[in-house]
């Protein structure tokens, strides 16, 4: 019954991998059986309520191949399993991708920060507390959203790309991410593929139940940052109901090439706005070659809403939205 | 029954010509005894507070549940089981985790330190507990052991912290009696102590 | 295998229909292909050597008008697309279907609508009308059947049902999601909903079942003139007469 | 006055407990056998039982019983509002249905999860003013609402009536209650500034740290349950008729409990604790029942919502000369408080309106409990009531602070209603000590003052809450080493009251600190009756009593003195331990030589004759069990006279964006008039944790309901939104009057609740100060609010919307 609170961990196995192929191997047997668990923030919630039910958990951060910031070639890669407070004081991420830096700083708490890694945030459930509670919505494999209708309380859900699940992406380092032009390295027993940030992430439209592009058997190990966008200026920022724990009414990431006062070149995405980070093309291409100005950033902002459909509670987020544009714009 | 299973197995099996797909548990019953590596071992020794201890730990455990319900660590409290308050805040290796978020097996390694672990062997208070106690910081108390754990190890880290950085550092710990202030207080009375 | 409807909790942990169990597409699929890989080897064992089959020269009679044509052929492309959407997601294939699923639905439901007034007041109704004593007819080889015989009819009304509940079902559906006309509410209590997801998605198994029976016999080389005559409108006289009765039909020479 | 102990800071005892993880909450305890206990609760707002069927559950190995509301109300279930232990008919989701005990609680758990209970769906109704209307459900078995003395009642309003309200209209329908005084209607008419409108309060969870867990075993016929309460003795002697065993076979154990704020003083509010109780009979083992934060958030209780309608009028020259209150008060799916009539109370105190009129009605909804919570009404209507003072003062050209001078409530004054004088109030002295710590005046030429998209907002604010009872009693002992022992009922939530109402004692023998015990933490230690330790009294309350009963115990001492001495009682006084002549010193004997005595004398001296009447039934038991082992003072505390208030003055600066509609608070200061100050630092507890709920009630702090299907949201943390450190500032600047109260021996009153009410009426007049004066009429004001007032997209803010949401 939905109601009666389950708190207790139930019977599940654990698998800890150490090395690479055992763990892909067990995640190509188990299929969708295992749950893969990385800082577990985003875990045994799910399992205590006893909404999710797999049959095994394949903790990854056994695995130092997956762990850690290390300089390549094309810029840096850091291991899916690298924790955010790890990233948030990685003296290269915050030289070089500062914006991601911060975005790893501000999310949740400091304790879910050390044990919760950059993997398990890009990879974490919607938060539509719906969904959460264990009712069977679209989401969860059924057919209805209690969130998208007149009464619904769904004062954080989505101003864009709904399809039937109105719940947007909570992760702050995904938008991050997207504007640095991040590629997700994808590993399983038959190889590697890669994909960019903006890829990865799957909205309702084309998958009701996933957020990502992840298949089963496919684990995300590493998250490459090109040199494109190494030392650029950057914006963030995250707007929240608390400042600690809570999950972004809106959030903003940019990057920006400027020369002087001119933009030459951006990338801007906002987060819970959409179930997928919501890249801004129409504002970046507004900007392109553009001096900074009170203006340009008034109008940049009313650019980043076209085409919102605002839910019955929370018109607030288009004026919130445009806001953060402009201030992003203003630098 | 998340449908959605269904749907995936039903893909396997027309991929497989009919053939049903295995649930896991089939699955460890095929494989018997010859389970795949990386499989935990339950009986597991856990260093707490400075001591070896041989303890069995079921796969799912959380480190709260070993810490409170095998070892009797009850100063290590449940105030959400969910990490949204702090109040099972624990040190592995120095580091602030909720222990209620965290399962044991993950954390063995670790060089785990709970409020029981913080004083001296000849029972002095642990400085960051001395200034609680001379501030008056808790209030109900319940919040108090995952705010000195949280304290203990920003201090460890950082010895000499502005209040400022104490605030962002004690930021996952609730305190529903609302003695922020009073804890902030500590921390700062505490970092003199500690000289 | 074995279930037939899924279920799930409502919001007050009560069990409701949820829909129908989606692992029958397969058996719908395995049965369909068994059955017509046995009609097709029973249909080669019972082959005579020196088939008669009727020739497509000579005078050229009208059997389907072109706005007829159109109206069969939009509606196949609809159905075909909706089985797409629909079925497509469920097999796993990552696209944005819905859109699409609800378009091909609309236009559907259009060809339906504006078909079913065609025929009912312009067209010869009474042509496609299936009556008792049509059931006869497939035992009798001396019997001729009129425009249609048995298995055309008994096919445009098996499709027919199962359309009309697929619409039906569709747009009650299509009224739970938000649309360019309305933003949905939650009206309609979860287990009416669930019972028309079920009755959309046994529609939807039957529909798939009838296409693929459809569009095999629209291939039997036996029977492959009157594909041609829904794609170019017309039959020749001894194709009309190797299979229909002039008394009950006698339709007009093609230009 | 030279206090030797009053006004000191001091350590309590439990505080090294506390920092050391020693002392233990009920849930740290463990006993031989002990099973676990889970709850399976209502999915559904407002059911109807209609069959369990557990049968599987009770076959599964390692399940070793049920309770259901049929086991633990053989006559039936009580008939009238009020939490029960377990039910049959539900009136809101989370409500418990029944319990299992297993080996461990994943067994529980799964047990739990095959019952399978078939429930008839009833109506339900999540806003009063829906509940209201001709045809709106009823969130109780028998009406939506519950009068005292009659039972349930059904009262409805004609919808234009509601649509009306809604609309922001002074409603027309017939009130539940009037309580009025002075001449509205001539006020009015000497009122030049006149603000009508309406507002909004969300009710919100307690969320108390230490979840509502309980052990319960039974040996040798008693009763041992261990669980959290604001007081000891008063809970207990509750919670034996709830459980229906007797009070002297009832041993309660509580040496520390995760927090409090009203929903653990009383034992109707906890009746959950009946069920460890009564499993643990039926199954004959130690029952330990775990209370999960979610079912936390249903069995926690929470606070009222009120939808108001108000009218103030103020003369020329400031004074308040009217106010018209008309509130429907949200009493959630068990019966709730008399938060409305409080709110009145509070704004007739505060501002001493010339008239005051308050019509209230409450309805019940199918939501969590809703009773007492840290200043019931006075502080709901304290964010409402403070910007329209501004918006007077601005429209009159008075300053913001003069115009809490002009309307200040003094000693002398009378208060509420009922026109209760107060015993003191030094309401100007605390305006005025809050204005120049924070510094006020230098302060105003901030005001307004904006920085890019930052502006600063400036607030002051009041709180008020009643803060002192008597009547009850104080027992205390001294054995022949001489110690002290006070024992003491009072709970120890974290106030330390505790121990500062024991240093009265103290203060009395003039005993150093180190010779005084404080027996406490478990009833078998034989404590007296105490005031439930809610609604700010313990200090004022039980000063008195451990006051008198050291009294009583320092006249016995005289007496013996006297009786072996030579003399007169009165011929002798006390000091440094010794009770001696005062003509010379040198003839006289020591406490423990007393005690001795005292024993040996027996009687009176030990508390087996010649007790004081009227002495409550427990602390009756508890005298007779002590009777003999102990020189014994014991006391039965008389009614006072008159209003004991107590008041906060706050002063709050902010910086609010207007893009993201969020505000750091730059500054805040909170300061108590509450008497005499019996523990600084405990004092700046009190302060700074009412500032933290202040903040949170003006700011955060919700209880959702889904409207669609009456399912909870807010059930953690996450979304009730509790204030973080990072939500609060980094700094919260404290002070007091320290002026005595005359009806208090060491003139010391309450604080706990006003220490909320001022900071939240502070913050919410400084979000409207940088607002330019716009009034919301709500609380929380939350981020999205204040978005769309900004913007103009007000689709949320309407006013009168559903008072358990708000987006």
């Amino acid at each position: 019954m939905v109601a009666t609170s389950h708190d207790v961990m139930p019977d599940i196995e654990l698998y800890q991998p150490a090395d690479e192929a055992t763990a892909l191997d067990l995640a190509a047997r188990l299929g969708n059986e295992g749950w893969l668990l990385s800082g577990g923030q985003d875990t045994y919630g799910w399992l205590k309520d006893r909404n999710k039910t797999p049959s095994a958990m394949i903790e990854l951060t056994q695995i130092d191949a997956w762990k850690g910031v290390k300089e390549t070639s094309t810029g840096i890669e850091i291991g899916a399993t690298t924790t955010l407070t790890e990233i948030a004081n990685d003296p290269l991420v915050k030289s070089r991708y500062g914006l991601l830096a911060k975005a790893a700083s501000v999310v949740a708490s400091p304790q879910i920060r050390n044990v919760g890694t950059l993997g398990g945030n890009l990879n974490q459930d919607a938060r539509c507390w719906y969904y959460r509670r264990g009712l069977d919505c679209y989401r969860a494999g059924g057919n209805i959203c209690y969130a998208d209708s007149p009464e619904g309380l769904n004062r954080e859900h989505a101003l864009f790309g709904a399809s039937r699940c109105v719940a947007v992406s909570p992760s702050d380092t995904a938008p991050a991410l997207v504007a640095l032009d991040a590629t997700m390295v994808i590993s399983s027993s038959s190889g590697q593929r890669t994909v960019s940030a903006q890829d990865y992430f799957v909205g309702p439209d084309r998958d009701i139940v996933n957020m990502t592009g992840l298949n089963e058997g496919e684990i995300l190990t590493a998250v490459r940052l090109p040199n494109t966008w190494a030392n650029a200026e950057f914006y963030w920022e995250k707007v929240a109901d608390r400042n600690v724990w809570d999950f972004a009414l809106v959030s903003i990431a940019a990057v920006f090439r400027a020369s002087g006062n001119t933009i030459e070149d951006s990338r801007v995405a906002c987060g819970a706005v959409e179930c997928v980070p919501r890249r801004l093309e129409s504002v970046e291409d507004a900007i392109r070659g553009q001096q900074r100005s009170e203006a340009l950033a008034s109008n940049a902002g009313a650019i980043a809403t076209d085409g919102a459909r605002p839910l019955n509670y929370n018109h607030f987020k288009v004026p919130l939205m445009q806001n953060l544009v402009k201030r992003a714009i203003r630098g | 029954m998340n449908p959605q299973l269904t749907r995936r197995r039903f893909i396997k099996g027309v991929i497989a010509s009919g053939a049903a797909a295995t649930t896991t548990g089939a699955w460890y019953s095929a494989t018997g005894q010859d389970r795949p590596s990386g499989f935990v071992e339950r009986l597991i020794r856990l260093n707490v507070n400075g001591q070896t201890r041989s303890v069995d730990v079921e796969p799912q455990e959380t480190l709260a549940s070993t810490l409170r319900y095998k070892l009797g660590l009850t100063g290590t409290k449940l105030g959400c089981n969910r990490g949204e308050c702090g109040a099972c805040t624990v040190l592995v290796d120095d580091t602030p985790t909720y222990a209620c978020s965290v399962l044991t097996h993950s954390m063995k390694k670790g060089r785990i330190e709970t409020v029981e672990g913080l004083e001296s062997a000849n029972g002095d208070l642990h400085p960051v507990q001395q200034a609680f106690v001379e501030e008056l910081s808790p209030q109900c108390g319940y919040c108090t052991p995952g705010q000195v754990m949280s304290a203990v190890g920003l201090l460890r880290a950082n010895p000499n912290p502005t209040r400022e950085e104490a605030r962002l550092a004690m930021a996952g710990n609730i305190c529903r009696c609302g003695s922020y202030d009073s804890y902030l207080d500590g921390v700062m009375r505490a970092t003199e102590l500690i000289g | 295998m074995g279930e037939i409807v899924r279920y799930k909790r409502d919001v007050w942990g009560e069990e409701v229909i949820l829909g129908v169990s989606w692992d029958l597409l397969y058996v719908v699929f395995m049965a369909i292909v068994v059955l017509l890989v046995v009609h097709a080897i029973v249909m080669a064992a019972l082959a005579k050597k020196n088939l008669d089959r009727p020739t497509a020269d000579g005078r050229k009679i009208v059997r389907h008008e072109a706005v007829d044509r159109w109206f069969h052929w939009l509606m196949a492309a609809s159905i075909l697309a909706l089985i797409f959407t629909g079925v497509s997601p469920i097999l796993g294939l990552r696209i944005a279907w819905l859109d699409l699923h609800w378009m091909s639905g609309l236009l559907l439901t259009f060809l339906v609508v504006a078909h079913i007034f065609r025929a009912s007041f312009w067209q010869d109704f009474k042509s496609m009308l299936l009556v008792p004593k049509d059931f006869g007819e497939p035992f009798d080889s001396s019997r001729k059947p009129g425009k249609y015989y048995f298995e055309q009819k008994g096919m445009h009304w098996a499709v027919t049902v199962v359309t009309l509940a697929v619409i039906v079902t569709g747009v009650l559906m299509f009224m739970q999601i938000d649309t360019p006309f309305w933003d949905r509410t939650n009206s309609m209590a979860e287990d009416q909903l669930g019972l028309v997801f079920l009755l959309h998605g046994l529609s939807t198994l039957a529909l798939v079942a009838l296409a693929a029976t459809h569009i095999y016999f629209a291939l039997r080389p036996e029977k492959i003139y009157y594909t041609r005559a829904m794609i170019s409108g017309w039959m020749s006289e001894d194709e009309l007469a190797a299979n229909h009765d002039p008394a009950q039909w006698s339709p007009k020479e093609a230009d | 006055m030279a206090y030797m102990h009053i006004g000191k800071d001091f350590t309590p005892p439990d505080v090294p407990g506390k920092v050391t993880g020693r002392i233990k909450y009920a849930e740290d305890y463990t006993r031989e056998g002990m099973v676990y206990a889970r709850l399976l609760t209502s999915p559904i707002p407002h059911a109807r039982v209609v069959d369990i069927d557990a049968a599987e559950a009770l076959a599964m190995e390692g399940v070793l019983g049920m309770l259901t509301a049929d086991d633990v109300y053989p006559d039936g279930e009580p008939q009238s509002t009020g939490l029960k232990m377990l039910t049959n008919e539900p009136t809101l989701v989370g409500e418990p249905i029944l319990a299992v005990a297993a080996v461990d609680e994943k067994t529980a758990e799964t047990a739990i999860s095959r019952i399978s209970v078939t429930f008839e769906r009833l109506p339900f109704v999540l806003d009063p003013l829906d509940s209201l209307q001709p045809s709106g459900a009823d969130a109780y078995n028998g009406g939506n609402t519950f009068v005292f003395r009659q039972g349930f009642a059904v009262e409805k309003w004609s919808a234009d009536q509601v649509a009306s309200f809604r609309a922001g209209n002074e409603p027309t329908a017939e009130p539940q209650q009037t309580v009025a005084y002075g001449d509205l209607e001539a006020a009015f008419g000497e009122s030049s500034y006149v603000y009508e409108g309406t507002f909004t309060n969300a009710g919100y969870p307690h969320h108390s740290m230490e979840p509502r867990s309980a052990l319960a075993y039974w040996e040798d016929g008693k009763l041992y349950l261990h669980g959290g309460s604001q007081s000891l003795t008063a809970f207990a002697d509750g919670i034996a008729g709830v459980i229906g065993v007797p009070k002297e076979d009832l041993v309660f154990v509580n040496a520390a409990t995760g927090g409090g704020f009203g929903q653990r003083a009383r034992a109707g509010s906890i009746p959950i604790y009946g069920v460890p109780a009564k499993l643990s009979q039926k199954i004959n083992r130690p029952v330990m029942m775990r209370i999960t934060r979610e079912e936390e958030f249903t069995i926690g209780g929470a606070r009222q919502g009120l939808t108001g309608w108000l009218k103030v009028g103020f003369k020329p020259d400031g004074v308040m000369a009217a106010c018209d209150l008309w509130m429907v008060s949200d009493n959630g799916g068990k019966g709730g408080g008399a938060d409305a009539y409080s709110a009145a109370d509070c704004v007739s105190v505060l501002y001493q309106a010339d008239a005051v009129r308050f019509r209230g009605t409450a309805i019940g909804t199918n939501t969590a409990h809703r009773g007492a919570q840290r200043g019931p009404g006075q502080n709901q209507i304290a964010p409402i009531i403070s910007p329209i003072l501004d918006a007077a003062a601005d429209e009159l050209g008075i300053s913001r602070f003069d115009i809490r001078k002009i309307n200040t409530p003094m000693t002398g004054d009378v208060g509420g209603p009922q026109r209760t004088p107060f015993t003191s109030a030094y309401m100007p002295e605390a305006l005025e000590l809050a204005a120049e710590q924070f510094g006020w005046e230098e302060r105003q030429s901030r005001r307004r003052q904006t920085n890019g998209s930052k502006v600063i907002g400036l607030g002051i604010g009041q709180g008020y809450h009643n803060a002192g009872r008597s009547g009850m009693d104080g027992i205390v002992m001294m054995s022949p080493d001489g110690r002290l022992k006070v024992h003491n009922g009072v709970g120890n939530l974290g106030t330390y009251s505790y121990a500062s109402t024991s240093r009265a004692a103290a203060e009395v023998l003039k005993m150093p600190w180190e010779r005084v015990d404080i027996i406490t933490g478990r009833t078998d230690l034989h404590l007296p009756i105490t005031s439930p330790q809610d609604g700010s009294n313990s200090i004022f309350t039980n000063t008195r009593t451990f006051y008198g009963a050291a009294q009583d115990m320092l006249a016995k001492m005289k007496e013996i003195a006297a009786i072996d001495l030579g003399g007169a009682a009165d011929d002798y006084d006390i000091s440094n331990e010794r009770v001696h002549q005062i003509a010379n010193e040198s003839i006289g004997m020591t406490f423990g030589q007393v005690a001795s005595r005292a024993i040996e004398l027996g009687g009176k001296y030990t508390g087996s004759a010649d007790l004081p009447e009227e002495l409550a039934e427990w602390t009756q038991i508890s005298v007779s069990r002590l009777a003999g082992t102990g020189f014994m003072g014991v006391f039965h505390d008389s009614v006072h006279e008159g209003n004991p208030p107590g008041f906060t003055v706050s002063c709050v600066e902010i910086e609010l964006d207007k893009e993201t509609g969020k505000y750091e608070i730059l500054d805040l200061i909170n300061v108590a008039e509450s008497g005499t100050i019996m523990h600084p630092k405990g004092m700046e507890n009190q302060l700074v944790g009412g500032a933290v709920w202040g903040i949170g009630l003006s700011g955060y702090e919700r209880h959702l309901y889904d409207p669609q299907n009456g399912m909870p949201a807010s059930t953690g943390y996450w979304q009730s939104k509790v204030p973080t450190y990072l939500d609060t500032p980094v700094k919260i600047q404290t002070g007091w009057v320290d002026l005595p109260d005359p009806e208090n021996p060491v003139g010391a009153r309450g604080v706990g609740e006003p220490a909320q009410g001022s900071v939240s009426a502070a913050l919410t007049a400084a979000i409207t100060d940088a607002l330019d004066g716009h009034i919301f009429g709500a609380s929380p004001i939350t981020a999205d609010m204040i978005i769309n007032h900004i913007a103009g997209t007000s689709e949320n803010s309407v006013p009168l919307a559903q008072n358990n949401f708000r987006g």
